[in-house]
């Protein structure tokens, strides 16, 4: 079951480098790297999965031999992993704009003033 | 106050600098300066105070946020770390903030919303520190996504600098890959391992080796390696640090690449401590060996000087990575000494390139030249610094090139390959291709002839001079003093990093480590080399020199005095219709009309009536001398011809376009992850 | 006493005099052989002295463009570095500094050395030195690969027994080639001694190589605004660099204590360094118009360098 | 202390800048073959520079072109001192057949002090030779004075004596050439 997960989080990954590698326009290779992020935030969620296990919230009494929760670490890391997230897109949307005024196109190909 | 609190201190002092300038910074100008002045100075004299307990003493210095004290073998909380080698690093950081915000306050005096600048600069600084002192894998990723999105925003501060925008967006989206990278290294680990602490890691590691945490080391090198600009994601440098302000390069290639060289050392000495199997060895060493290369010709065909730099800087860290990468204690701590030197003369250089730019507004090697009687203090700095970066003895760039040398060949006979060799021979030549690339810069920038254009530009104020000052002596300190340097600071840090056991131990156990068995073991084959006695020699060759020109000249008369003599007997060649241009000082610019006409007979010297005296003119082929630059992008030109498809093809393949640079990264990643998986 | 004797080493015997009087001799001998192979009668021996001092007494002009401290300062430097450089090479048995005499250490001084001459060329501000620094920067590239290879093979064959795996150190390439009889007799070291005898016309410079100095071309190249003293300094930093390379060549494939008597010694080291000379320098010289500077390029890293891998190749296999 | 060696080295080394001045290349390819091994200046210390910064000797052939009139004058003042011009052939002499041409500005004479004049058109290699061997030793002499003086150059009075006494011309050339030379200077 599990390893729908990681095989999806890569999958993601995939699919965002390939945005990033193939799609000309700055948005759609902004959409990748969000893929990415999400692939990656899926994993990290992945790997704190326990089968069975229940929410890492500690309340006194409730706690009884057998019961095991799922790894609350990856869960912070994912939230942090999130934040950073959005605002790599926020940045990199307030820089294509930015572009789009400058260069008056999105199109990769013809942003590439830096060469050589 | 506790020495365990220093270095939560000197990372908060940044970020909370941070904080109060955004707050405050629109208010006062000097209030503001103060407040960075004050975080960027703090965890300088911190970083220092630590160094007698951490590198002498051989102490690791343990600090657990919110008190977490690890239970049992299990640490539970953040942990911050400074061994020697953190220390290290955090010292370079730190001088390296430290000028960067001295040289700030009067390079950006120019720029409006400052405030986002020291906020977004004390930040990245920030987290440069938090890098290099944490002990906890997360963390690194936390601090690595601040410093990136801190450097784009940077990059870009100069919105209107041409290609900034541009620049800063290919760092961000390339860049991107080696973040996910890291974080899916550290999820590999943890799924593994269920600890995010280093020291819990590196105990743990070799004791789970599998085929998921040889992914993860991939991942993480790459992560790192792309942090360092390694290849093939130096085009991201070259582009980020020609158009972001010269004190930000400075950040950018003297400190954000020395922390992807911290993770490379850190993962692969502490953490797997696997670089002595040839396989990990040799992926370093190669990729080291080839952004050297690559970068050090790439330079070549640029005509810009910070993207120049820029290129140099990749080139300097293929060095230090190559270092890295052999895994002997000499192999390392030449490339730790290394990565120091190419901090001090890399910022030395974009300072002057900063200089450069603020004084004249331009940064082009096509137009500049002749800076050299404009801005000569400037010059005798980049002087200091491009003899640094060429290796020229006695600066600091010579011994550590020479024990990378060393290194590489002395493994390669051990190891009985080859390919060491062949990285000793490519090291040694793009040391004299450095050479070659700064040859060019001076030449184009500060000698040659001045255009007509920056006919007043004027020297760089002092407040600006200062901070270059600082990195020209310790330049030069550390180059004449190469075995103090060795003792004091490198061989502890190179020390510790072979030491995971002591690292292990002092965040987990004990508290004073095991370092000094160490370094007892530590003891290193280089060669000859004393400055301080080649100097006295030098001295003393060069006052015999004197001295025998001395008495050679005792009866003679200096030129100026013959031209006093002269101008007083009327028998002078030149009157100028301002005055009397002497010893080739004085020249006014010269009009067009009316040079060398009336030529008047007297004795044996011909007198004009024109307006310069063409004896002190360069010799033009008789021709009137007018402006003639020999330019950089000419300089080479037999170099060239030679290697014209190679050089095509290079412009070819750094084609500026953001796709591309993405695809290189991922085949980058795509080949370091198979590698691992075939050789690991 | 010692300081004394130190001293003497230093300016006098194997240090400042003698490299001068050397370089004197060797250049000297170079002109009159190409002469003598040219057909012609040639200079007299003393030729680059009378140059030298003709040279210092003329007027030094600093043209209004140059930058005056580093036109001025860098060929006194370059000289002052050269002598250094030939202090760490032993010449028969003698050494004036023993502080150790690393062969990379030598080959980075020397890249000083011809630093020092660029730099002064740029500083001048003529377009001619322009050219020049360019070409002289094209034919150090040219022959450092080389260079470096040669420096390997011998560390390696030197070293091939000892612990570390190479010596570097010119003592101990000395100190085995005593034990051992000279490098150049082992079958291994050849090649890399013909790459060295290639290398040292265009360290120093001499006619086939001298494309930075081109008189008809380029006016003089680097040194087209140099007059006077400073000029002077060139030259002989010119000549003490033919004699230094000379020297290091007797010193990595011939060795130095031949006879262990000293006088003898110190004829054989000599005549083993006009030898060298001789096949060096004066043989292109004679025989050979001067090179372009891409001929150059192309000439050092195929053939000699070639040379010098297959040395290297030889020893690292154990020839 | 090294003076007088230096005053020595002046007549034995001296080196040869040439400057066409709008010549017809006859003494240009004569001063060439002055160097070849048949002839071998190089004996004597001549040595052909590529720039005026290291002359000593400067050779001016041709009749002084309107054109090259301003390129002799700035290359002449870029020669350091102590320096001797020589005149090679009958050319800058005189103008030669070139006189009263509207675009010859000669004689070289109203331009600079002209130290040794070898005539002939074109004059022979060996009187080539002979000229610039003497104007070798004016070198040392000009060396002498200006060391005494402490100046650039000699004084007038002490130019005119070194000119009455030194001013040699050598033309064993061709003979109507020289004649031919002769009388258009006793024309000028």
């Amino acid at each position: 079951m599990i390893l729908v997960n990681y095989a999806a989080s890569f999958f993601l990954i995939a699919l965002g480098l390939y945005c990033m590698a193939v799609k000309k326009n700055l948005i759609k290779i902004l959409i990748g790297m969000g893929l990415c992020d999400y692939g990656t935030n899926l994993l990290v969620v992945s790997v704190g999965f326990n089968p069975g296990g229940t929410a890492p919230i500690f309340t006194a009494g409730e706690i009884h031999p057998g019961m095991f929760f799922v790894d609350p670490v990856p869960q912070a890391l994912t939230l942090t992993s999130i934040v950073i997230g959005a605002c790599t897109t926020a940045m990199v949307l307030g820089l294509i704009i930015r572009i789009k005024a400058k260069y008056g196109t999105l199109d990769s190909t013809e942003i590439r003033r830096l060469r050589g | 106050m506790n020495m365990e609190h220093y270095p939560i201190l000197a990372i908060i002092s940044l970020f909370l600098g941070a904080f109060l300038v955004a707050l405050f910074g629109r208010l006062n100008k000097v209030l503001r300066n103060l407040i960075v002045a004050a975080a960027v100075t703090i965890p300088l004299c911190l970083m220092i105070a630590l160094i007698a307990p951490v590198m002498i003493g051989g102490q690791v210095i343990g600090y657990w946020m919110g008190n977490w004290a690890p239970v049992g073998p299990w640490a539970i909380g953040i942990g911050l770390e400074v061994d020697a080698l953190s220390l290290f690093f955090g010292l370079v950081v730190t001088i390296a903030v430290f000028v960067s915000g001295l040289y700030s306050f009067t390079y950006m005096n120019r720029d409006d919303s400052l405030e986002n600048y020291y906020t977004l600069f004390l930040m990245l600084s920030g987290s440069l520190l938090g890098l290099v002192l944490t002990g906890d894998l997360f963390n690194i990723f936390v601090m690595i996504e601040i410093m990136t999105m801190t450097a784009v925003a940077l990059t870009a501060f100069r919105v209107d600098y041409e290609g900034a925008l541009e620049g800063a967006l290919k760092y961000m989206v390339v860049g991107s890959i080696g973040s996910t990278s890291v974080l899916v290294g550290i999820a590999m680990l943890y799924s593994q391992l269920h600890t995010l602490n280093m020291a819990q890691i590196a105990a743990a590691l070799p004791d789970h080796q599998n085929l998921v945490t040889v992914g993860a080391f991939a991942f993480l090198f790459l992560g790192f390696s792309t942090k360092a600009f390694l290849f093939p994601f130096h085009p991201l440098a070259a582009d980020a640090h020609a158009v972001a302000p010269a004190s930000i390069s400075l950040m950018i290639s003297g400190v954000i690449t020395k922390c992807g060289v911290y993770g490379i050392i850190r993962l692969a000495y502490i953490l797997y401590q696997n670089i002595n199997e040839p396989a990990v060895s040799i992926l370093i060493t190669g990729f080291g060996a080839v952004s050297c290369f690559i970068c050090v010709t790439m330079a070549f065909n640029q005509h810009d000087f910070k993207r120049l730099l820029a290129f140099h800087s990749i080139s300097q860290v293929g060095y230090v990575i190559t270092a890295v990468g052999l895994g002997t204690a000499l192999g390392l701590s030449a490339g730790l000494y290394h990565a120091m030197n190419h901090t001090l003369f890399k910022g030395l250089l974009f300072l002057c390139a900063g200089a450069v730019q603020y004084a004249t507004g331009s940064l082009d090697l096509g137009r500049l030249g002749g800076l050299a009687k404009k801005m000569p203090k400037t010059c005798a700095l980049f002087l200091i610094g491009a003899a640094s970066i060429s290796g020229l003895p006695p600066f600091n760039g010579f011994f550590s090139k020479w024990m990378i040398y060393q290194a590489s060949f002395e493994k390669g006979l051990d190891t009985g390959n080859f390919f060491y060799i062949v990285v000793c021979v490519v090291c040694l030549l793009s040391s004299v291709l450095t050479l070659a690339s700064f040859v060019k810069v001076a030449q184009s920038v500060f000698f040659g002839q001045l255009q007509p254009q920056f006919e007043n530009t004027k020297e760089v104020p002092l407040t600006m001079r200062i901070p270059m000052w600082i990195l020209a002596v310790l330049c030069i300190l550390t180059g004449v003093l190469p075995w103090e340097v060795l003792q004091k600071l490198v061989g502890p840090a190179a020390a510790a990093a072979l030491n995971a056991a002591g690292y292990i131990q002092g965040m987990l156990g004990s508290g004073a480590a095991a370092g000094a068995g160490a370094q007892a073991a530590f003891s290193m084959e280089i060669g000859f080399w004393g400055p301080v006695s080649w100097l006295c020699l030098l001295l003393i060759v060069s006052c015999a020199v004197c001295l025998v020109a001395v008495l050679g000249t005792a009866e003679q008369k200096s030129p100026e005095e013959r031209h006093e003599m002269d101008r007083r007997a009327g028998r002078t060649a030149a009157f100028t219709r301002d005055g009397f241009a002497d010893a080739g000082r004085i020249l006014k610019p010269a009009e067009k009309e009316g040079h060398y006409r009336n030529p008047v007979l007297s004795g044996t010297t011909l007198t004009f009536t024109g307006e310069k005296d063409p004896k002190y003119e360069n010799f033009f082929s008789g021709e009137e001398s007018e402006y003639s630059q020999v330019g950089g992008g000419d300089l080479f030109w037999g170099f060239k011809t030679n290697w014209r498809h190679y050089f095509q093809g290079m412009r070819r393949w750094h084609s500026g376009v953001i796709n591309d640079y993405t695809r290189y990264g991922i085949v980058a990643l795509a080949f370091v992850l198979l590698y691992a998986c075939l050789f690991l | 006493m010692q300081i004394l004797i130190q001293l003497f080493h230093i300016l006098v015997f194997p240090g400042l005099l003698f490299d001068v009087a050397m370089g004197v001799l060797l250049m000297g001998l170079n002109n009159k052989l190409v002469a003598r192979m040219q057909n012609r009668v040639g200079p007299p021996i003393l030729q680059p002295w009378y140059d030298f001092l003709k040279c210092c007494g003329k007027e030094t002009i600093i043209p209004a463009r140059a930058k005056r401290a580093v036109f001025l300062g860098s060929p006194y430097l370059g000289f002052v570095l050269l002598i250094s450089v030939s202090m760490f090479i032993p010449f028969a048995g003698f050494i004036p500094v023993t502080m150790g005499s690393d062969l990379v250490v030598i080959l980075y001084l020397l890249t000083f050395v011809s630093v020092c001459e660029i730099l002064g060329a740029a500083s001048s501000g003529s377009p001619f030195a322009g050219v020049g620094l360019s070409r002289e920067m094209v034919a150090m590239i040219s022959y450092e690969l080389p260079f470096v290879l040669v420096i390997l093979t011998v560390a390696r064959a030197v070293g091939a027994d000892q612990p570390s795996g190479a010596v570097f150190s010119l003592e101990g390439i000395l100190a085995y080639q005593e034990m051992n009889g000279p490098l150049l007799f082992s079958p291994a070291a050849i090649p890399a001694a013909i790459a060295m005898l290639f290398v040292i016309p265009c360290e120093t410079g001499m006619h086939p190589f001298d494309i930075a100095e081109a008189e008809t071309e380029i006016c003089e190249g680097m040194l087209a605004e140099y007059s006077g003293t400073p000029l002077a300094m060139y030259r002989l930093t010119h000549m003490v660099k033919v004699y230094t390379m000379s020297s290091l060549f007797v010193a990595m494939f011939l060795g130095n204590r031949f006879t262990g008597i000293v006088p003898v010694d110190i004829l054989i080291g000599i005549l083993l360094c006009i030898a060298v000379m001789f096949i060096s320098a004066a043989l292109p010289h004679a025989v050979c118009a001067r090179l372009k500077v891409e001929q150059v390029f192309h000439f050092y890293w195929t053939v000699v360098t070639g040379f010098a891998l297959a040395g290297l190749l030889l020893v690292w296999a154990g020839v | 202390m090294f003076q007088k060696w230096i005053d020595k080295s002046m007549r034995k080394s001296p080196w040869i800048y040439h400057i066409n001045a709008g010549s017809c290349n006859g003494c240009d390819i004569e001063l060439v073959s002055v160097l070849t091994p048949r002839y071998d200046a190089e004996r004597f210390g001549f040595h052909l520079t590529g720039t005026p910064r290291q002359a000593d000797i400067v050779v001016v052939s041709g009749p002084i072109t309107m054109q090259s009139v301003d390129r002799l004058i700035r290359t002449l003042a870029q020669v350091p001192e102590p320096k001797c011009v020589v005149s090679l052939g009958s050319c800058p002499r005189s103008g030669n057949v070139f006189k009263g041409s509207f675009a010859i500005a000669g004689p070289l004479e109203k331009y600079t002090h002209v130290d040794v004049s070898v005539g002939g058109c074109t004059p022979k290699p060996e009187a080539i030779v002979a000229g610039l061997a003497k104007a070798a030793e004016i070198l040392e002499e000009k060396r002498r004075e200006m060391r005494k003086h402490g100046g650039m150059a000699p004084s007038p009075a002490v130019a005119a004596a070194v000119e009455h006494e030194e001013r040699a011309e050598f033309g064993t050339g061709d003979a109507t050439a020289v004649r031919q030379g002769a009388e258009q200077e006793a024309d000028a």
